[in-house]
């Protein structure tokens, strides 16, 4: 057994514990969480399992996962400014309308707009 | 002049322009961003003449050769995609700027936007580089995202949000399977990363995380909602283009990467397609939303498009890319219309359309005319796609497909026919009530050219028909 | 005879961080957890620090482990401060267990 | 070896316990405080596994400022509904965890098969290696990254704008929110920011200096000084602006312009777009890079389109 197989196996039960968390999460954030997390076993994956070159990894994956990298933190932050919109407008942090309620806890029954509604709602002009 | 240059501006003309819009003071993005919009299709001209010519144009990033450096091919298939990108886009402009004037909110982050979406699709279409084309999809997926959220209604903000959470679950697929490739093969180059024991796996993560992109049934689910409740253009541009960029993607992947796809995937795929044929078709038909309705054909006509990878012939992939061009004219059409109808009426809900016809039969028109390509009906250019890929499926005796793509038809009509007779014939023809000012007939005009267009290359299907006659995406027949 | 101290010194660098950790989870309000965690862990990681810096036995690297140390003390005064200050708005310290 | 393969087996349970934590902690606030130290401990198998490029990324990136950003969007939740603090929201589904587990099976079959197979003898990052003197440069990741595969990194940075012009269409709706901690105004808070203010900079240049033949380069670089920027809005320094300035935005599309001139600028000279213009060339774009990463990640964490001077 070498590195590179324990590192494959972390990388395999992190994958699953994020799969585990996107199915449960109803919370966005929770959701977005679950995805990091798969992204760093994808990122793991990449440079555990190509032939090291020298005995370092290849510098082909890294730069690869040096720019996914960047680009998960640029779809995170991104979507964390629509999650907080969304709450705003919803008063909620669940994806679906129509979501169970338990899932909601204390805005249950709080159906319509968020607590926070601003001037300009919809979409239109200002 | 090597024409492989030309390349360059499909990406840099809109990138560039987007840049200088963001710098720009918000009153100075719109026209910005319409030089950039117009600037880029000229392009098409020249290129279309050197593809005819050369059938395919390469370009190598700095001179390093993959699988060291970044290489872009054109083939005939990303001429049609970009020409079907380059006439929606144009025909969305006029509703684009009419409803995002220097005075809306929203105007000044959508212009970038716009324009970062067309690089990010002009890319993804050129990238034959498997890690270049998901940092391509990654920006068009993005943007696409933020342009939806421009509407700002809830449901507005949970479509993108569901779009935006499942593109990235579906990329990190992708990236999954092309580190598998890599491993296995050391390139990333589309051509080069064929390989034996470990590809099927490989392949089928790159295929699913490509079927969430572009829709594909049951990995539809962000897509109903997504372009049913975007703002009008960008339903049109995303219906025309986005989706088709990551189907493209796939069947070059199919028939590049995988030079010995296995049959039974084929077949698998095929019939995931024929279910979303059947699945969207029923969706479609039962949408109180008009543009519900026509987000939920785009399922059905995508499951179509999947029928290429099992039927594999020359004749289907003409069939398949007509049918892109023709269905991508006539969605972004329909869509075009059903916004201007949302603006005039406050809402696309079927109830109101009867007697539309009389109050605006442009968009009546419109409808009905892309309605005539989403079915198939002669001499519309969905009649030619449809038609070719039937005389594959006869070629090869696939005869479940045969029966398939008839009964596709017939289905599409259903719903259109649904759409149109609620319009016109309905016998509660109320007169509709004009809530908002009517956009500029400019805009009505636009779409109406479009889905003219989408039956037009039905009439003269044969530029198109030759140019993907040249091969396969792989090349092989 | 130089590893020998520095081993000692990396174990007694551990430890000293492993009880700060334990602190931290097994002591019963804000104030005792960030004693815990600033002292036993800044002593730590100077022992660490030291034991590294004589195993590397170079001027350069030595200079550098000792701003590490020097920041981290900075960053853990700081941070324990206003933590600690933030939680005597919300709940005076009593001497009793929350 | 052998004690090899124990830090190894540790690291791998750190990493996976981490991950458990924030996959099936109670408490949001708590799965992203879990985060930020499962980034760290990422970082730290980066390093033992060599790549440690990746190790300073993820250390600034994806545990600092992914845990900034993820911070700062939970205190908007609790500022616009205080109850969001107990938010748990996860249900429990054994399906789930059949899913769950499944998933990691597979992933674990393909990727020990993967560790096994046969591998092609020639790689694109054997060639790389193998010219990476034409370039000068002594660092093969920053090679790939700007040399040979510079139009991913195009694409990237172009991302990264993207996410800032696209969380505008948001941000631009709100208030602004104030991201201050209380606090600032002590005298020992400020003595932090005096010390590591300069040295925080001092070590971007470093980062971005060195980056050409060791460890280090724009993003690095950008992210440490993106935590400056953190930290200068925590403290109040630094204070959200509701307009945005020329200044921010020549920052902001600063990466993507110098990459694009890196690709359009040989055309001119009749060779291909990206040819390599020497190493003077690719500094100046890794600075540029560097300021567009800082200013995006540091706007983005303010929800803002520019930033102003705050109280002394």
């Amino acid at each position: 057994m070498s590195g590179e197989v324990v590192f494959v196996l972390a990388a395999a039960a992190i994958f699953g514990l994020g799969v585990h968390g996107l199915l449960t999460a109803g919370h966005i954030m929770r959701k977005l969480l679950a995805l990091n997390l798969m992204l760093s076993a994808v990122f793991l994956l990449l440079i555990v399992v190509p032939a090291r070159i020298d005995g370092l990894p290849d510098p082909v994956p890294q730069a690869l996962v040096l720019t996914g990298i960047v680009i998960a933190v640029s779809t995170t932050a991104f979507a964390l400014a629509l999650m907080v919109r969304l709450f705003r407008r919803q008063g909620h942090a669940a994806i679906h309308p129509d979501v169970d309620p338990r899932m909601l806890g204390h805005v249950t029954g709080r159906t319509s707009a968020g607590p926070q509604e601003e001037h300009d709602r919809g979409s239109g002009s200002r | 002049m090597n024409p492989a240059v030309l390349l360059v501006g499909l990406v840099f003309i809109p990138l560039v322009a987007a840049l200088v819009a963001v710098i720009l003071p918000v009153r100075f993005r719109r026209p910005v961003a319409l030089l950039g919009a117009l600037a880029w299709p000229l392009l098409l001209v020249p290129l279309s003449i050197a593809v005819a010519r050369d059938q395919t144009l390469t370009l190598v990033f700095g001179g390093w050769t993959p699988p060291l450096g970044i290489g872009w091919r054109l083939d005939a298939l990303g001429l049609v995609l970009l020409w079907v990108h380059a006439l929606a886009g144009i025909a969305a402009l006029p509703g684009a700027w009419h409803r995002f004037g220097p005075k809306v909110v929203a105007a000044a982050p959508f212009w970038p936007l716009w324009l970062i979406l067309s690089t990010g699709v002009n890319a993804a279409l050129l990238a034959a580089d498997l890690f270049n084309l998901y940092v391509s999809l990654e920006l068009t997926t993005l943007a696409a995202v933020a342009l939806i959220a421009t509407d700002d209604g809830i449901a507005a903000l949970t479509a993108a949000m569901r779009y935006l959470l499942l593109g990235v679950l579906g990329s990190l697929m992708y990236v999954l399977g092309v580190g598998l490739v890599y491993a296995q093969t050391g390139s990333l180059a589309m051509d080069q990363a064929d390989a034996a024991a470990i590809r099927d796996v490989a392949l089928v993560l790159m295929l699913t995380g490509l079927m969430v992109k572009a829709a594909i049934f049951p990995l539809h689910v962000w897509l109903p909602h997504a372009y049913g409740n975007a703002p009008g253009p960008v339903a049109a541009i995303m219906s025309a283009v986005v989706g088709k960029v990551a189907l493209v993607a796939l069947w070059r992947i199919w028939f590049q990467t995988a030079a010995d796809p296995p049959d039974l995937l084929a077949d698998l795929l095929g019939l995931v397609g024929a279910v979303a044929i059947v699945y969207g078709a029923l969706a479609a038909y039962m949408q109180p939303r008009l543009k519900m309705v026509i987000a939920w054909s785009s399922i059905s006509q995508f499951g179509f498009l999947m029928l290429l990878l099992p039927l594999a012939s020359q004749t289907a992939f003409q069939g398949a890319g007509f049918h892109l061009l023709a269905h991508g004219l006539a969605k972004a059409a329909m869509f075009l219309a059903a916004a201007n109808i949302v603006t005039v009426l406050g809402s696309d809900s079927i109830r109101h359309l009867p007697g539309l016809d009389k109050r605006m039969p442009l968009e009546a028109f419109t409808l009905a005319l892309g309605g005539v390509t989403l079915i198939g009906l002669p001499p519309s250019g969905g009649f030619t796609g449809k038609w070719m890929l039937l005389t594959a499926a006869w070629e090869q005796q696939g005869w479940f497909w045969l029966v398939l793509i008839a009964l596709s038809g017939l289905m599409s009509a259903a719903y259109v026919f649904r759409i149109l007779a609620l319009t016109c014939f309905h016998p509660a023809r109320r007169a509709v009530h004009e809530l908002h000012a009517r956009p500029p007939k400019i805009t009505s005009l636009a779409a109406l050219l479009l889905a003219l267009l989408a039956v037009i290359i039905g009439l003269y299907p044969h530029p198109a028909l030759e140019l993907l006659g040249r091969g396969l995406p792989g090349g092989a027949s | 005879m130089i590893d020998l101290l520095a081993l000692v010194m990396l174990l007694a660098g551990c430890f000293f961080v492993f009880a700060g950790t334990v602190g931290m989870l097994r002591l019963p309000d804000v104030y005792c957890r960030l004693h815990a965690l600033t002292k036993a862990d800044n002593l730590g990681l100077l022992l660490i620090c030291l034991s590294l810096a004589l195993l590397a036995g170079r001027l350069r690297i030595t200079l550098l482990l000792l701003l590490i140390w020097l920041l981290a003390l900075l960053a853990s005064t700081v941070s324990a401060h206003l933590i600690a200050r933030h939680s005597r708005a919300r709940r005076p310290p009593t001497g009793e267990p929350q | 070896m052998n004690a090899q393969i124990v830090v190894d087996i540790a690291l791998g349970l750190i990493l996976v316990g981490l991950a458990a934590q924030v996959a099936l902690g109670r408490h949001l606030f708590r799965s992203i405080v879990f985060y930020v130290a499962f980034g760290l401990a990422m970082a730290v198998i980066w390093a033992r596994l060599g790549a440690a490029d990746l190790a300073l990324a993820d250390a600034a990136i994806g545990a600092g400022l992914t845990g900034a950003l993820m911070m700062v969007a939970f205190r908007r939740l609790v500022g616009i509904d205080p109850e969001q603090a107990q938010a748990q929201m996860t249900r429990h589904s054994h399906v789930a965890v059949a899913v769950a587990a499944l998933t990691a099976g597979l992933v674990a079959t393909v990727g020990l098969a993967a560790l096994t197979m046969a591998r092609a003898p020639e790689s694109a990052g054997m060639q790389v290696l193998a010219r990476l003197e034409e370039t000068g440069l002594g660092n093969p990741v920053t090679g790939v990254l700007l040399v040979f595969r510079g139009f991913d990194t195009l694409i990237e940075m172009a991302v990264l704008l993207t996410a800032f012009v696209g969380s505008r269409v948001m941000t631009q709706r709100s208030r602004l929110n104030v991201t201050t901690i209380s606090g600032f105004e002590l005298p020992l808070v400020r003595t932090l920011v005096a010390v590591i203010l300069p040295l925080a900079v001092l070590i971007a240049m470093h980062l971005l200096w060195i980056g050409a033949d060791q460890p280090g380069g724009a993003f690095q670089a950008g992210a440490v000084l993106a935590g400056s920027g953190v930290l200068l809005l925590l403290t109040g320094t630094l204070l959200p602006a509701p307009r945005s300035n020329a200044m921010a935005r020549l920052a902001l599309v600063a990466g993507v312009a110098a990459l694009s001139l890196l690709v359009l600028v040989p055309l001119s000279q009749g060779r291909p777009p990206l040819a390599f213009l020497g190493k003077g060339s690719l500094l100046f774009a890794e600075a540029a890079m560097m300021v567009s990463v800082a200013v995006s990640l540091t706007l983005l964490f303010a929800g803002a389109p520019a930033l102003k001077a705050g109280r002394q």
